[in-house]
């Protein structure tokens, strides 16, 4: 019974934290903008997640070794730290994002402006990040972000036609107000969104911070393979919503007042409520990922002692180097730019970092001398190549496309 | 550096196994997380010291050949990255004879809060992180 | 003294060149120029709209409306700036824009007086004077938006 | 000397002809008694015709998975072998020149 409760609690905490501040955002803006079309995308960002978390979770269960520190191992220095750079702006990055994404979604419930919310914010995030157990941090966030599921039930409530959904999502193409290019930026966009790098380091080190096993390898299986395709699947939904009130009603969404228009239409003030209480859980959740994720990239590149599990004074570069980060997002805040458009960017600039990530996953997942008989099979092997080759496709063709659409205006 | 004529060896004999463990530096040691004692990281192996032999002088045969002194850590990295030299005053040496095991990582004998590679580590410890509350808790 | 012309026409040609490269760079405000700024404020209006017509049946609250609102105002306000930057040509530019200037004011407007309506409506719809408000409110963004609507028609912006 | 002086190095024969570069250098560790690990001494250098970058070691080892990545790899690196310190004869800024009649071995790993 106990063992049964694990792996619910794992499965849910995987679907509450599956979504974040990117995912929501572009999927709301996919939706309104080109209906169902896209939905494909999501489906192929969700097999990639699963199969590379999966990855770098065995690797890091078997060998103890976090991802970043296979990067540096594998890759030497020089492309180690080009990887280093570009992994660690994307983070910061999405740590602005997250944060700004608490505040907004804080405004919506106050009316205050979320400029106000933003220290308040980071406050919460850092004493996190400081005190709290690495397990309850990701059980709590996990679980209160399932309520994201609001957006699922809404748009059952709205009644679509569900043939026509079907339609867009299964026979897709690009919709006549829309450019060609504009929809592959979007494409991109979206799988950036669905397969964020920081996902697969925040995964291998919390393996490590939670000291994985080989036994405990089953149970997190389980976890990515359901918890993430009904992650994937609330991304979706998100996107229906939009396609059903939004892209009929000329709304195209530029901010997150405008994500929360079809689920209050669809369930009143209750659903709204509890879609805040979900937005600010998911992106909160996201913020420490992300936030821990920088500080575990840094430490795991130059073998500083790092992990929630030590006391701060033990691992104290590792901190230091989050407090900066936190930082450092809370002052671009502070220029007053768009949390959105942050976002916007970092799915973008994710889907161009992914290839540095991935492949060093996918040969030491193959080494013996780390893996023992734990290597990946060939089924994995053939599906980690394929991807490989769609992540590098998608990584060459996002700058031109950003540059040709004007970032998809 | 394809432009110049190359030779190629006509035949490979297979080579003599030695008894021992066989590293090969880059591939088993070069970028590789060091523990301490306590299983702490400490740093990466950046570098690697030998005791010889001396550039651009002829070998005589029959010398005995060169070991590794030390594993390099600290701003060696840097040059490695974008070449130069650092002084060999800001080199961190940590002596072979610390090592207790090379696998995926480097085990050492000894601990993290007596070498020299981790007083950054130490000095942010003591004038940072100790000055906040809580810092010194058990998460 | 037969220098002087040729250098002289050398400085005019140059002065037509980056003429026309300055010309290029700061866009004329033709249809497709002020399409993205004209689709931006459209769909913000009709945002505002969904979110007033939300309140009136009580599905959303004061401050999520109200926050609705205030961001859209912020779209017109980014949208508005846009098309100030395009430097109109010709007498018939100049009227266009103008009047594309001016729907968007009326729009935002609109929008002002929505954010306000919003948020003092938080007693409740059941309020009577606050629902009336909000109608009138109403009134004004659907006047707003079918004054954009139809001057994007009549230029051919779609 | 120290180890990154070496690799990426080239390497000569005992005639001053090029045969690649310094791509790994490969030392044994001599059983010993004691908690602490033996001395390493150096056995030789891995010398590859085409590229300095031991990208990975897919040359050394009877890795070939993932496809095509780890035949790639070792394509790139083909025709590596290994020289025995014994026939080293000068190691410095000019690069390895090895003596006249060395030989080369398999440069694969057993292990």
């Amino acid at each position: 019974m106990k063992r049964l409760l694990g792996v619910a609690l794992g499965i849910l905490t995987a679907i509450g934290g599956f979504v974040d501040i990117g995912d929501l955002v572009t999927n709301a803006v996919v939706g309104s903008r080109f209906g169902m079309s896209l939905a494909w995308v999501v489906l192929v960002g969700v097999v990639g997640i699963c199969l590379f978390a999966n990855m770098s979770g065995r690797v890091a269960a078997v060998s103890g070794r976090a991802t970043f520190e296979v990067i540096r191992e594998r890759l030497g220095p020089r492309a180690g730290l080009a990887n280093l750079g570009a992994s660690f702006l994307i983070n910061v990055m999405t740590v602005t994002a997250e944060i700004g994404g608490i505040a907004l979604a804080l405004q919506l419930a106050s009316g205050v402006a979320y400029i106000l919310w933003v220290p308040f914010a980071l406050l919460a995030v850092w004493l996190v990040v400081w005190r709290v157990k690495f397990s309850i941090m990701e059980n709590v966030t996990g679980l209160v972000g399932l309520s994201l599921v609001v957006f699922a039930v809404a748009l059952f409530l709205l009644k679509p036609d569900w043939g026509a959904l079907a339609g867009q999502a299964f026979s897709p193409s690009v919709p006549a107000q829309e450019g060609a290019g504009v929809y592959w930026y979007y494409a991109i966009a979206l799988f950036g969104a669905a397969m964020t790098p920081y996902e697969v380091f925040f995964f291998s080190s919390g393996a490590v911070e939670e000291r994985w096993k080989i036994k405990d390898l089953a149970q997190s299986r389980l976890n990515v393979l359901l918890g993430f395709p009904l992650g994937g699947l609330l991304s979706i939904a998100i996107a229906g919503c939009a396609a059903v009130v939004l892209l009929p009603a000329g709304i195209s969404v530029t901010s997150l007042s405008q994500v929360a228009l079809p689920v209050a239409q669809a369930g009143g003030q209750l659903a709204l409520a509890v879609l805040i209480l979900g937005v600010v859980a998911a992106t909160f959740g996201a913020a420490l990922e992300t936030t821990l994720s920088s500080g575990y990239t840094l430490a795991q590149f130059f073998g500083w002692s790092w992990g929630k599990f030590r006391r701060p004074a033990q691992a104290a570069r590792f901190h230091v180097s989050m407090i900066v980060v936190l930082l450092a997002g809370v002052a671009v805040l502070a220029t007053g730019v768009d949390p959105i458009l942050v976002t916007e960017y970092s799915v973008v600039f994710s889907a161009i970092a992914l290839p540095l990530t991935y492949l060093p996953i996918l040969i030491v997942a193959n080494d013996p001398q780390y893996m023992g008989k734990h290597v990946n099979n060939r089924a994995v092997n053939i599906a980690g190549v394929i991807y490989l080759f769609v992540i590098l496709v998608a990584s060459l063709a996002a700058i031109p496309l950003m540059i040709a659409t004007g970032a998809g205006a | 550096m394809s432009e110049r004529k190359r030779v190629q060896p006509r035949q490979l004999h297979a080579a003599p196994s030695p008894a021992g463990l066989v590293l090969d530096a880059q591939l088993h040691l070069l970028d590789r997380q060091m523990l301490d004692v306590d299983g702490v990281p400490v740093t990466t192996v950046d570098d690697i010291e030998l005791s010889g032999p001396e550039p651009n002088e002829e070998i005589p045969e029959g010398t005995a050949p060169p070991q590794i002194t030390a594993l390099l850590t600290g701003p060696v990295l840097g040059t490695r990255i974008f070449g130069g030299r650092p002084p060999s005053s800001r080199l961190i040496r940590i002596p072979w004879k610390v090592v207790a095991g090379v696998d995926t990582v480097v085990t050492l004998g000894v601990r993290a809060d007596s070498m020299d590679a981790s007083w950054v580590e130490r000095w942010l410890r003591n004038h940072v992180i100790a000055r906040i509350p809580g810092g010194s808790h058990e998460p | 003294m037969s220098k002087s012309p040729r250098f002289r026409n050398v400085v005019l040609t140059l002065l037509v060149v980056v003429a026309g490269v300055l010309a290029g760079c700061s866009q004329q405000p033709s249809a497709d120029a002020l399409k993205g700024p004209a689709e931006e404020v459209s769909s913000a209006v009709r945002a505002a709209s969904l979110a007033v017509d939300l309140r009136i049946s009580d599905s959303t609250t004061a401050a999520a409306a109200s926050t609705a609102a205030d961001d859209m105002l912020g779209d017109v306000e980014s949208a508005t700036k846009e098309v100030h930057a395009l430097s109109a040509q010709t007498q018939e530019e100049r009227t266009l824009r103008n009047d594309v200037l001016a729907a968007f004011s009326s729009v935002s407007r609109a929008l002002l007086h929505a954010r306000d309506a919003l948020s003092s409506s938080s007693n409740g719809p059941s309020d009577g004077q606050g629902k009336a408000q909000l109608s009138t409110v109403q009134g004004e963004l659907r006047a707003a938006t079918e004054q954009l609507d139809s001057l994007m028609t009549k230029a051919g912006i779609q | 000397m120290n180890l990154s002086d070496m690799l990426g190095s080239d390497v000569l024969d005992g005639a001053g002809e090029r045969l690649g570069e310094v791509s790994d250098v490969r030392f044994a560790l001599d059983a010993g008694a004691g908690q602490l690990l033996s001395p390493a001494r150096l056995v030789g250098i891995v010398v590859s015709p085409r590229t300095a970058s031991s990208f990975l070691g897919y040359e050394r080892q009877e890795i070939s998975q993932p496809w095509p990545v780890a035949q790639l790899l070792r394509w790139r690196h083909r025709g590596s072998f290994l020289v025995l310190w014994e026939d080293i004869a000068v190691m410095g800024s000019e690069g390895v020149r090895l003596r006249s009649g060395f030989t080369a071995y398999d440069a694969r790993l057993t292990r």
